[in-house]
């Protein structure tokens, strides 16, 4: 039993936050999400030789990392500093694919190459077996038709993993295959996002070569869900990391605001629901290193819907608690908590909401029973 | 005990639901409904209809062009109105100034500018909060020195609501700094024009510019623009806060937004079922529901009693309190029905007869918005917090 | 629209609030129930008198009143004065009942005669159709077997309204049907009640007259439905009464109690959390009212529903706060509280919980819409 | 990160509960588990067999015949007897008072009855609370008055668990009224048999006598039983409380709780189908169950940091809150479950052996007592009021 950082991650840890404390803010993130890709490149460069993609993939796949920990330590400081970036997309769920289909790629991800991901579809919600988007195997080699949702960065990706359907109804999970898709193949209608970053909706309409196939065709589902659980102990770790900026922010000005001839964390109303947020907060941090330490075991699935759960409830408390007690000044986009919380509050709007979750744990919970 | 209208009150919901229903512009309720953005010109048109009816003044006496409504009559209008979605009255003007002006303005100034608060002529704003300042209003900074026939007015003001539209602002000014805090305010009406005042819009999280700072920089303000005796401008604030705050439950609000989460919940499809058949989400929307039905009930207990003429004390409180706590929950449950698609933002869609497409289902965005936008509910009027306080004041008497 | 009480009822509520305050208290309610039939009966001869059944039934059943807000009037007392009676069971379950099948009997209800409410069943938990109790129809009349659940002042009853099934499945609303059973035809084991009070499970293995009947057979359950409704409506009101006391003990509380060197009333944080429970405490009172409003209208089950629903939840809240802002003294049964907090406490458990009701509710309004 | 045991830590666990599969009698884990009324005997039973074993000194170190154990160990001991439904070691001798004569006893105090706390001759209860003083510790009006050779004791302590099984009352008593209120305290041991003292049971609403009053009038105690200095009392006292305060969190009761609320929402069935399944219900434990889930790992890190050395500082606190906060759910969702049998009370049923037999399912009155009888839990050990306290003064420094 041991819950220290080993030397390697700690380093990797005090040098990204050092990084990213110099390099970005919440002015310049919303700079980047008013600019063309959503994404400030140079310093997604920087971060690249940083190692920040080669965290997440082991040795064997060019990385120095790979495990749920590794993730843990990167995702967090992503969200300690409010940076939307492409690492969940690119490293960890096409990368997850990737590694396992094609081995030989992943060199390039280590390297800071994006490759979105184009998985979930307009009606999907958070059904990871509903793709609705078709693959017809012809002469020429697989014709892809179909729409797909919210896809992150597209605009910053060189290529994209796709999922469409070989075979099997729209929300079966058998049936479902993933093909390698370059960016000019597709045609995007990009948007900015709530809490910063670029998405733009995917309409597929093109013939791909023959090994544009990743894997075996139809069986591609379980290969989903586990790189979603990765994604979600990213993203699960970058909620973490925003709830621990927007409570040294909110500590700050509980401290610093004055108002009736004393500093506002006098009051003890504030001080004692401050102190729920900061249990809470704790319980996050649990959440994620259960998950983090489950990611290869077989109660990995558990953990996810309970991170997802418990992460997505704790986020809604420490986004309003944080507003209210900041006041007017917690509503404006000037100040940089709005950023932060609005951030924080997209999290239960991708990869299932708390109750998506809850509802998945009673169901693993109840057949493992 | 009687929970129903009497025959005369339903009488007046008839009246008031034929009026909207000829007179109300669907381009305004479309707009109000679907979350769009309203213009300057839209309340502008929305007051002049309202006012042609002679129902502008909703709170105001006969004498003054007023509707003399009682509270009853107040509270089925405020239903009536939000239930058809027309605009909200800007209230600044209307619900705020009007009566101060009433009770302690200047015949001059009642002539003058109440009249032109129901044309149309001029668009108040409310100038009391201060940076730093939050829920003291008591600690006014901003000064107004005499020269003369004028006063000398510097300092800033902010959370302006609307204020880039306004072309008069009502003040808190401080004008002396002897005794306790509250002794040297005095209440200014200060003309937007006047060299000097600069206004600067803040973007909520919601992406709008709802509300302003106003800067005043030896600002010249006729001293014919003090409303009563200088240094006696608490008094008016406080009256304007506890007047008669109208619809302070927003039960109408909550019931327009429960309407709309119950249609975005029935039209989103959750592992094959519409959201609203999942046990968990259902169940929070009717938790809510059983809330609001509640409070509705605790909000005409309320108005009865204030049309029988007994002042309400600690009832607002606890009307604020709840009803922001459930506007705030309906929301919260709308951006949730939306699911992947509250994260697009894209500020175009706000406007009026844009040709942008909507990304995802179209209630998406407003939902998201409107989350993040009443999240105010709660901060501004006398936070929550400083509701609490009124309300176990009222009872510990400590 | 109004909301002012009669005259008539303001009187009996004066009345009533005052020979309560005099006749009773925690301790007297406690030797109660640890006597024979959990019931001061002089005290309930009293209450009789004063008009206690009577306000239940209109004119012409012989009493003086019988709308909803009679019972909120007359149950709220009982509340506040944390008395335990068989208002509910007798007057208002047995007592709609008979008034509906047998009213020449309502006189000796309005006169104070118990006649107990045996319906329940140990495996029903709180659904009203669940009903295995068997009415079999002999040459002699009907013999009836079968257990009845904890039937509240069953030692105290001079007899019962039971139902049993004459046909149908244990579930079906179709086939129950109601009996008058005379008190030495039953089997009663008898326990003090968590709250105050004594309640029985009942074994029934007796045969009766053919006129021990009422109403049609087979075909009781909407006169059983409308029986709990005015129940609920009486037990939602007797909850309000106890809320009221005990937020009034509360509130005493926290202005005589001092620690470190102040009134703990003083302390911003309880006076915050007190500032909610006022609130949900009005909340209570207004669902309350809406449901006593609404016994004939068409809304009467969601009414039901909705105030059951909320007044379990305030209930917990006004239980779970108030002991823990007394702190240790609340935790005794020396004290007053101890004894409110219980017996509010016991609310949600019978005529179903705030969740029974929840799924209820959604039912009817999604039936209805 | 690691979140498993290391290997020592596994055969150490093993090494647990072969101990408690041989040597636990099943009559005390048969009442443990069916929330019956533990005697003193059985507790003395229970202490015997650990003590034989040289478990019962679990926070002691080997030098007095503790354990020696570390945190985690300890963690694990507590972590298995807990899920055997083995009684608990009751805490005021061996984990409370144990603990203070090590540091602050004299030699001949040690000697003397450290011992006796270990082989059961002295059954201690603790003397903190007095009337009137809550959460207030240092509101000590019980006083001590030098006579001789003596101390004359008089005075009320009150909410003395387990009071009337004492032999000893480890007391606060105040032996000077100068200077703050913390310099005038002193920590005193009492026999119980000294005359002048009275034990009055406290009925708490659970029904159960648990906790007593205590009264001293002319109390003569001898002054060799001062532990520490004269006045210096309040340093004791709180090194008592913050000194390695053992499973705070009681992951190891909320564990045993959910198991039987699991239970027992399976055996009861609601429409026709085990409670478990109903979505509601089913939502509500699984809620609580990731939150323990959570918390358990909390209270890892917590255990691993002093393990390695670190003191804890707010963490203990937020242990206190959200573990007790997770107690008092999983009591009320038991409660819930019981349904209708929740109501009915027989105080004979919680009687070992007993021929009474329940009334509707025999777990419905051990979890309605539960409930109320761990209301206690955020109230008592520093109300969950002065956790949160010291957690935001802890991040505040204000």
């Amino acid at each position: 039993m041991q819950f220290k950082l080993t030397e390697e991650r700690q380093m990797l840890q005090d040098g990204l936050r050092r990084y990213l404390a110099d390099s970005t803010d919440h002015e310049k993130i919303a700079a980047a999400t008013d600019g063309a890709t959503g994404l400030d490149h140079a310093l997604w460069d920087g971060l690249a030789e940083m190692g920040l993609p080669g965290a997440m993939f082991t040795e064997d796949q060019g990385g120095f990392g790979g495990e749920g920990f590794d993730i843990m330590t990167v995702a967090e400081e992503l969200g300690r500093a409010g940076l939307p970036t492409p690492l969940i997309d690119s490293a960890l769920l096409s990368g997850t694919v990737l590694a396992e289909t094609r081995p030989e790629l992943t060199q390039d991800l280590v390297a800071g190459k994006i490759v979105g991901f184009a998985h979930a579809e307009p009606g999907a919600r958070y059904d990871l077996a509903h793709v609705a988007t078709r693959a017809e195997k012809t002469a020429e080699g697989w014709t892809l038709t179909g729409n797909k949702a919210i896809v992150q960065f597209a605009l910053a990706a060189d290529g994209f993993v796709v999922s469409a359907r070989t075979s099997g109804a729209t929300d079966a999970k058998e049936g479902i295959s993933l093909f390698l898709v370059p960016h000019e193949h597709v045609t995007l209608r990009d948007y900015p996002l709530n809490g910063g970053g670029r998405a733009a909706e995917m309409t597929l309409d093109a013939t791909l070569p023959e090994d544009a196939l990743l894997g075996e065709a139809g069986a591609a589902y379980a290969l989903i869900e586990t790189a979603h659980a990765r994604a979600i102990a990213g993203q699960c770790a970058e909620a973490l990391g925003l709830m621990e900026t927007i409570k040294d922010l909110t500590v700050d000005y509980l401290r610093q605001r004055r108002q009736f001839g004393q500093p506002i964390g006098k009051f003890q109303a504030l001080q004692h629901r401050m102190a729920d947020v900061l249990i809470e907060i704790e319980q996050a941090r649990s959440a994620v290193i259960n998950l983090c330490g489950n990611l290869d075991t077989p109660e990995r699935d558990l953990h996810v819907s309970a991170a997802k759960n418990l992460i997505g409830r704790v986020a809604r408390q420490v986004v309003e608690e944080s507003i209210q007690m900041h006041g007017g000044i917690g509503m404006t986009m000037e100040y940089a908590l709005g950023h932060f919380a609005k951030r924080l509050s997209m999290v239960d709007h991708r990869f299932g909401d708390a109750d998506t979750h809850l509802e998945r744990f009673i169901h693993l919970s109840q057949s493992a029973a | 005990m009687n929970l129903g209208y009497t025959e005369e009150q339903k009488a007046f919901r008839d009246e008031v639901r034929a009026f909207l229903n000829d007179n109300l512009p669907k381009r305004l309720s479309d707009k109000v409904a679907g979350g769009k953005r309203l213009t300057k010109a839209d309340y502008e048109e929305w007051h002049a209809i309202l006012n042609a009816r002679g129902w502008l003044g909703v709170n105001w006496p006969t004498q003054y062009g007023g509707t003399g409504w009682d509270a009853v009559q107040r509270h089925i209008f405020e239903e009536e109105t939000t239930a058809a979605h027309a605009p909200r009255i800007v209230p600044f003007g209307v619900a705020m100034l009007g009566p101060v002006l009433m009770a302690f303005g200047s015949d001059a100034q009642k002539a003058h500018y109440l009249p032109r608060i129901l044309n149309g002529e001029d668009w108040w704003c409310q100038g009391y909060s201060e940076p730093g300042a939050g829920s003291d209003l008591a600690n006014v900074q901003t000064t107004a020195v005499r020269d003369g026939d004028d006063y000398i007015v510097n300092g800033q003001k902010t959370w302006t609501t609307l204020g880039q539209h306004a072309d008069w602002i009502f003040c808190l000014v401080r004008t002396s700094k002897e005794g306790k805090r509250q002794e040297g305010i005095s209440f200014l009406l200060i003309d937007m024009k006047t060299p000097g005042i600069e206004v600067r819009p803040i973007v909520l999280i919601d992406g709008e510019p709802e509300v302003n700072e106003v800067w005043f920089k030896d600002v010249r303000v006729p001293a014919a623009n003090l409303v009563g005796e200088e240094n006696k401008g608490w008094t008016y604030a406080k009256y304007l806060l506890t007047h008669e705050r109208t619809n302070i439950a927003g039960v109408g609000f909550a019931r327009a937004g429960l309407a709309s989460l119950k249609r975005i919940a029935g039209s989103q499809s959750h592992n094959g079922k519409p959201l609203i058949q999942n046990p968990f989400f259902a169940a929070k929307v009717a938790q809510v529901e059983i809330d609001l039905m509640a409070m509705a009930t605790t909000n005409l207990r309320t108005i009865a009693a204030a049309a029988s003429g007994q002042a309400p004390g600690a009832e607002s409180s606890m009307l604020k309190v709840k009803g922001t706590v459930i506007r705030q929950q309906i929301n919260a449950l709308a951006k949730q029905a939306v699911g992947p698609y509250a994260a697009p933002f894209v500020s175009e869609l706000l406007d009026e007869g844009t040709n942008v497409d909507p990304v995802g289902p179209a209630e998406a965005m407003p939902a998201t918005q409107a989350y993040f936008n009443n999240r105010k509910l709660s901060i501004y009027g006398g936070s929550n917090e400083v509701q609490r306080a009124i309300i176990s004041k009222a009872i510990l008497e400590l």
